[in-house]
């Protein structure tokens, strides 16, 4: 077996076990920890597929950023001895049973699908191609959402200082 | 050809500007006032140097001085044919602008390190200025007429900051509400006409728009509304756009108001440089007019005309010297909206549009050395109304002589610099238009009254007692003054028909003795009136006033154009128009709204238990809907 | 095997050839990872003993003492003994706390720190991997590590850990701001984010040299941030001894403190090389221009040393900080990263990308 | 990653991701666990455009940069809801969605 098979192999062994444990876990910081795994493995898929920018933003945002936040936030409302109660029977039956239903459709759709892989040379990902296209305003120039997106951030950036700041 | 240093003429200040305004309250105030003054210092020296390069080292290139783009780069595209570029332009009066604009601005600099010392928000004043310079410098460089706009916007912004400076003051603040929805309004216009002319043209620049290709105009023939043809309307309402920021007739009505800014304001933007925007803007758009809407240059010249005669009346009765100072910029102004307005293109035939520009420089110098000299006096004797002031000769020697030389200028004495480019204005209207010739003739003796009605009421006139004997400004506000002082001698010996043309091509111009006679001979007519009556302290003018009664309550109150406004506005507009479309908005528009929103508010009241406010719940439906929907659509259907 | 002090390139390719000639390619590059790996894990154990030893020894002259000087000639063992100390402790595990992440932390804070410096450059041809994305790698990786000082913080189920584990996170997240726009200034000039194409932008002068002023600010601003980032004195209020007894590893000992002790002083080191990379040349020689004759007498010292040197100047720099200032309170800290260098680091890029957009700067 | 893995073994472990984040969504009442399952959503959806990008349209980067963007938005979507539960735990003192029903009607 190739070595890049077996990887992808243990990448996706990793991000199914650790995202179930994610939604399992009775102890919420290591439901934070779980989904780092499953994020930094996702990073592992970009960096495959050779998309070194790509998985950097995953690492630095999604890891460095979004998951300290969470765990941050664990830390300023939850204690360690606490731990989840156990779902409501009939909560748990739904949640599974529209998992599974989903996944099961899904998988069944990928699989009745043909997809035709495309042969064409693969474009170079390297930082000019990324940044020229991103501030682009020709065909795939990505100038507007860009733009659109740095509105977005200001706004939520604006609006979470707000919501957060203690009352006078 | 190099003019890659141009670029810092705008840097710089902007540079200032927001150095200033976001950290300058961290520092001493000196510190801010010093670094936009050492910033301006610097782009004056690089006006001075664009200038010496581009008149004298490159010089002409076949015959004419050529229009130069030192900088471009593409800043917005509409289509492949139309785009917006930001850059620099350089020609004769680019250029000339620009030396006009930062000399008058650095002595205006130097003058509020003296005059704004110890002022709360010096350094937002300074900010200010530096900002005020940014948008002034691009909008004379701009290479298209977009970017033009974009900076006489911020123009008016920065004249509205300004003048509303003093914002603890009702009146201030009034008046830069007064002056922004004034200009506004003329921008409005402005606008129109631009994308009227861009639409049509298919282009902003001006670089072709000037240029001697006339084909781009070619789809405008024969488009015509309401009688006339789409290049006048555009071009009217353009020239519209300058009329409020020039301050022309019907929308002089800010300028005078404008006044409640600090003087070394009035000075820089509603003597020297803001003002003479609109006179700027028909001379770079000047083949245009010429060529395509010659019935909008009639209109400007009687315009210019009017103005010109209307508010050297008006400034005959005023006692606040600003005030006076304002009218009679508007006077001024007018006199170069008539000469482009009766100019030709081409050789000798366009020596209004050189005697226009000629004036606008000599005017920029003298009338910011006026109200600076204005300032100095306000200065000394904490008013601004001249019955407080008289015998100042004594006290305030450097202002004195420095104002007396700044009158005589104006007055059009001979040798001192209006007096060439006033004669030259002459020279154009009566080869031109014999009836603006004999209101110019006439406006140029009521000039040389005023001005000396100011000079002998704040200098000589009767023995005024002060509370506290009135001292000389500090070193930082005579030196600006005698430097303009300078210039004012000086400037007319600038040989303009050799610079600056309206085909950039150089001609010879001649004194015509036949009008500059007669004109000097007025003029001294109106200064020996003045002597006559306000030498000494004397009843006559109180008698003469009294006399003619109604006329003179009419022109002190500035014909009552502000209250026609206000009258409009108030009286017909608010209650004719606002009124019942108040009511409509309030019962059949809101009327609809509210019973849209009880229906809603019925209904909801009667389905609201569905929302059980449980999150998962929601996305527990949601998805499995979702999976319900697919399931119908790829197996049933 | 050539073997060439001033060029690696040939070695290692030498070395894989050979592997690749000898085994099936999965096999050789299995055993091509395996060396990598094991030279990195022997660098990074004798660099972090000879870091604390550095550091002991810098701060006892500071403090005009002698240092450590008994183990070995002027005490050069005393970190291995000390190590050796530290293996035969026992661990011990708090009662209630959560073992599962509490054995985890340590690890993760020097696994970020082991990935991070599998991207430095030390000489030519001498790297484990080199991305495109190289500046930004390092970054990403190193922003893992906080994860780990967290989770221990947490886990410990201990009040001093909470606290210093919430200051050091705070401080992390927010000083990570600085550090990455600070990099990002070099970034523009060389216009590229791969540090072997960074590292040849300086053959003719250092960045720090070449940028202006702009660079020489960034420069300042990355030592400051950095020095943050890493938890160091004067920023060190994560782990305040006065107050928190230790911070978020109060709870930990033996080999498990170990790691954390040694993770913070290869983040140290890791800093110090991505600053000499990046503002300094990295392995690059003094370069002036196209001085030939001086360009080439430079040439003749290895670049190995080259980058040694400039990282044990900047390490010597932050080690310098630490013993020089008092340490800041956490208000000041926020005060002085939001309020002083990120508007100061924003201003300076733009003043930056318009002297790269003008051409302004010696290419 | 090309050579030898089929582009349905990646999608279905990514639709799998993204049921397990369903799931969690739906069982879990804890506001921050959800906010995880999303996340998990957001990943699982993100593995799908990088890779069909990289599988069926090589030669361009639509799916790498929306995938840059959903990033993005995950970005601000994390910190106004934690912002928004810290401030739910100082008022109501707990972060139990059940719990937050004051905006109910």
């Amino acid at each position: 077996m190739a070595l890049n098979v077996l990887m992808f192999y243990l990448l996706s062994a990793v991000i199914v076990i650790c995202s179930v444990l994610t939604i399992t876990t009775t102890r919420i910081l290591r439901a934070a920890f779980y989904l780092l795994c499953v994020l930094v493995a996702t990073a592992g898929y970009y960096f495959m597929v050779n998309y070194q920018f790509m998985a950097g933003v995953q690492l630095v945002l999604y890891a460095g950023g979004i998951v300290v936040l969470i765990i941050f936030s664990i830390l300023l409302t939850s204690h360690i001895s606490h731990k989840f109660a156990k779902p409501e029977a009939m909560r748990l039956v739904m949640g599974i049973l529209v998992g599974l239903s989903g996944f099961a459709l899904s998988t069944i759709a990928i699989l009745k699908f043909t997809f035709t892989p495309s042969n064409a040379p693969a474009m170079k990902v390297d930082m000019q191609a990324i940044g020229t296209q991103l501030l682009g305003t020709g065909k795939n120039g990505y100038a507007l959402p860009f733009e659109v997106i740095s509105i977005l951030l200001l706004a939520a950036m604006i609006g979470a200082i707000i919501i957060a700041k203690k009352g006078k | 050809m190099n003019y890659s240093l141009t670029i810092l003429i705008l840097l710089i200040p902007f540079a200032t500007f927001l150095f200033n305004g976001l950290v300058g309250m961290k520092f001493k105030p000196i510190v801010s006032g010093l670094i936009g003054t050492i910033g301006l210092g610097v782009i004056t020296l690089l006006a001075y140097l664009t200038a010496w390069q581009y008149f004298f080292v490159d010089g002409m290139v076949g015959g004419s001085f050529p229009k130069v783009i030192a900088m471009s780069m593409e800043w917005l595209r509409l289509t492949d044919a139309l785009r917006i570029q930001i850059g620099i332009l350089l020609d004769p009066i680019s250029v000339m602008m620009l030396v006009v604009i930062t000399t008058v601005s650095f002595m205006v600099h130097i003058y509020s390190l003296g005059y704004m010392k110890g002022e709360k928000g010096f350094e937002r004043f300074f900010s200010f200025l530096s900002l005020f310079s940014f948008s002034m410098l691009g909008l004379v460089i701009a290479t298209n007429i977009f970017q033009m706009y974009i900076f006489w916007e911020l123009v008016g912004v920065s004249s509205f900051l300004l003048i509303g400076f003093y914002y603890s003051k009702d009146s201030a603040v009034a008046a830069s509400k007064k002056a922004f929805i004034v200009t506004r309004f003329a921008d409005l216009g402005f606008l129109i006409g631009i994308l009227l002319l861009s639409y049509f043209t298919q282009t902003f620049d001006f670089k072709v728009l000037t240029g001697t290709d006339q084909s781009i105009f070619a789809q405008t023939a024969g488009v015509s509304f309401l009688g006339m043809s789409v290049m006048t309307w555009a071009a009217l309402l353009i020239f519209m756009g300058g009329a409020g920021k020039s301050a022309m007739f019907p929308l002089h009505i800010w300028l005078p108001d404008a006044m409640e800014g600090p003087t070394p304001v009035s000075a820089l933007i509603h003597a020297a440089t803001m003002v003479v925007a609109g006179v700027f803007l028909v001379a770079r758009m000047f083949p245009v007019f010429y060529f395509q809407a010659p019935d909008a240059l009639t209109v400007i010249s009687y315009v210019g005309g009017f103005t010109s005669l209307f508010a050297a009346a008006i400034a005959c009765t005023q006692y606040d010297i600003k005030r006076v100072l304002a009218f009679s910029t508007l006077s001024q102004i007018g006199y170069m909206m008539l000469a482009l307005g009766v100019s030709g293109y081409g050789g000798h035939e366009g020596v209004g549009y050189m005697a226009s520009m000629f004036h606008l420089f000599n005017h920029a110098m003298f009338k910011a050395l006026l109200f600076l000299g204005a300032g100095s006096i306000i200065h000394a004797v904490h008013s601004n109304v001249m019955q407080d002031m008289g015998g100042l000769r004594k006290y305030l020697p450097i202002t004195h002589i420095t104002f007396l030389i700044a009158c005589l200028t104006i007055a059009g004495v001979p040798f001192l610099s209006a007096f060439f480019s006033k004669d030259e204005i002459l020279v154009a209207a009566y080869e031109h238009n014999k009836l603006l010739f004999a209101v110019e003739f006439l406006v140029a003796g009521l000039t040389a009254f005023y001005m000396f009605r100011l000079y002998f009421n704040i200098f000589w006139g009767k023995e005024t007692h002060y509370h506290h004997t009135p001292h000389e400004s500090p070193k930082t506000m005579t030196i600006p003054l005698m430097i303009l002082a300078l210039g004012s001698v000086f400037a007319g010996y600038i040989p303009f028909s050799k610079l600056v043309t309206s085909d950039s091509m150089p001609f010879e111009s001649h004194m015509d003795f036949g009008i500059a006679i007669p004109s000097v001979l007025i003029g001294l007519t109106g200064i020996l009136i003045a002597w006559i009556l306000y030498k000494k302290e004397s009843k006559i003018p109180e008698r003469i006033s009294k006399s003619l009664g109604g006329f003179y309550q009419a022109v002190y109150h500035k014909f009552y154009i502000d209250e026609v406004y206000m009258f409009i506005t108030k009286k017909i507009i608010f209650n004719c128009i606002a009124r019942p479309v108040a009511w409509f908005d309030r019962h059949i528009v809101d009327g609809t709204m509210n019973g849209i929103g009880w229906i809603t508010v019925t209904s909801s009241r009667n389905i609201k238990g569905m929302q059980s406010g449980n999150l998962p719940q929601y996305g527990m439906v949601f998805v499995l809907s979702a999976i319900i929907l697919v399931l119908i659509f790829s197996f049933l259907i | 095997m050539p073997f060439n002090i001033y060029d690696f390139s040939g070695t290692t390719k030498a070395i894989d050839q050979f592997l690749y000639a000898k085994m099936p390619p999965t096999w050789a590059f299995i055993t091509e990872l395996a060396i990598v790996g094991l030279i990195i894990l022997l660098f990074y154990a004798v660099i972090g003993l000879y870091l604390v030893y550095l550091e002991r020894k810098v701060c006892a002259f500071m403090q005009n003492r002698v240092g450590p000087n008994r183990v070995g000639k002027w005490g050069l063992f005393q970190t291995i003994a000390d190590l050796i100390k530290l293996l035969m402790k026992e661990l011990i595990t708090i009662r209630k706390a959560d073992k599962l992440l509490f054995n985890i932390a340590p690890f993760i804070v020097i696994i970020a720190s082991f990935m991070a410096i599998a991207a430095i450059p030390f000489a030519k041809g001498l790297h484990a991997v080199d991305f495109n994305i190289g500046v930004f790698y390092m970054m990403a990786v190193s922003s893992i590590g906080v994860i780990g000082i967290l989770l221990a913080g947490w886990s410990s189920n201990s009040k001093y850990s909470l606290i210093g584990a919430m200051r050091s996170g705070a401080q992390v997240v927010s000083y990570e701001l600085s550090v990455g726009l600070a990099l990002l200034s070099v970034v523009i000039f060389s216009g590229s984010m791969q540090l072997s194409t960074i590292i040849e932008s300086q053959a003719n002068g250092w960045w720090i040299f070449k940028g202006h002023i702009p660079a020489i600010i960034s420069f300042v601003i990355f030592l400051i941030a950095s020095t943050a980032e890493i938890n160091r004195g004067p920023f060190d209020l994560a782990e305040a001894e006065s107050e928190l007894t230790a911070g978020f590893h109060t709870e930990y000992s033996g080999i498990r403190f170990a790691f954390f002790f040694l993770g913070e002083y290869m983040n140290m080191f890791i800093v110090a090389s991505l600053a000499a990379t990046v503002f300094l040349g990295g392995w690059m020689p003094l370069h002036i221009g196209n001085l030939q004759g001086f360009n080439h007498v430079m040439d003749f010292i290895p670049p190995i040393f080259w980058y040694f040197g400039k990282t044990i100047f900047i390490m010597y720099l932050i080690m310098w900080f630490k013993w020089t200032f008092p340490r800041l309170r956490i208000d000041q800290l926020l005060t002085l990263e939001w309020k002083y260098l990120l508007p100061i680091n924003l201003v300076n890029i733009l003043i930056i990308s318009f002297i790269v957009l003008m051409g302004w700067y010696i290419k | 990653m090309l050579q030898g893995i089929p582009i349905t073994h990646v999608l279905i472990v990514s639709s799998f991701m993204f049921f397990t984040g369903v799931c969690g969504f739906i069982i879990r009442r804890n506001m921050i666990t959800i906010l995880m399952s999303i996340e998990l959503i957001l990943n699982a959806v993100n593995i799908n455009l990088v890779v069909f990008n990289k599988y069926l349209f090589p030669d361009q980067l639509q799916g790498h940069f929306f995938a840059l963007f959903v990033v993005g938005i995950a970005a601000a979507e994390a910190s106004v809801a934690i912002a928004l539960i810290i401030n739910i735990y100082r008022r109501l003192n707990s972060i139990s969605v059940d719990k937050v029903n004051e905006m109910k009607y």
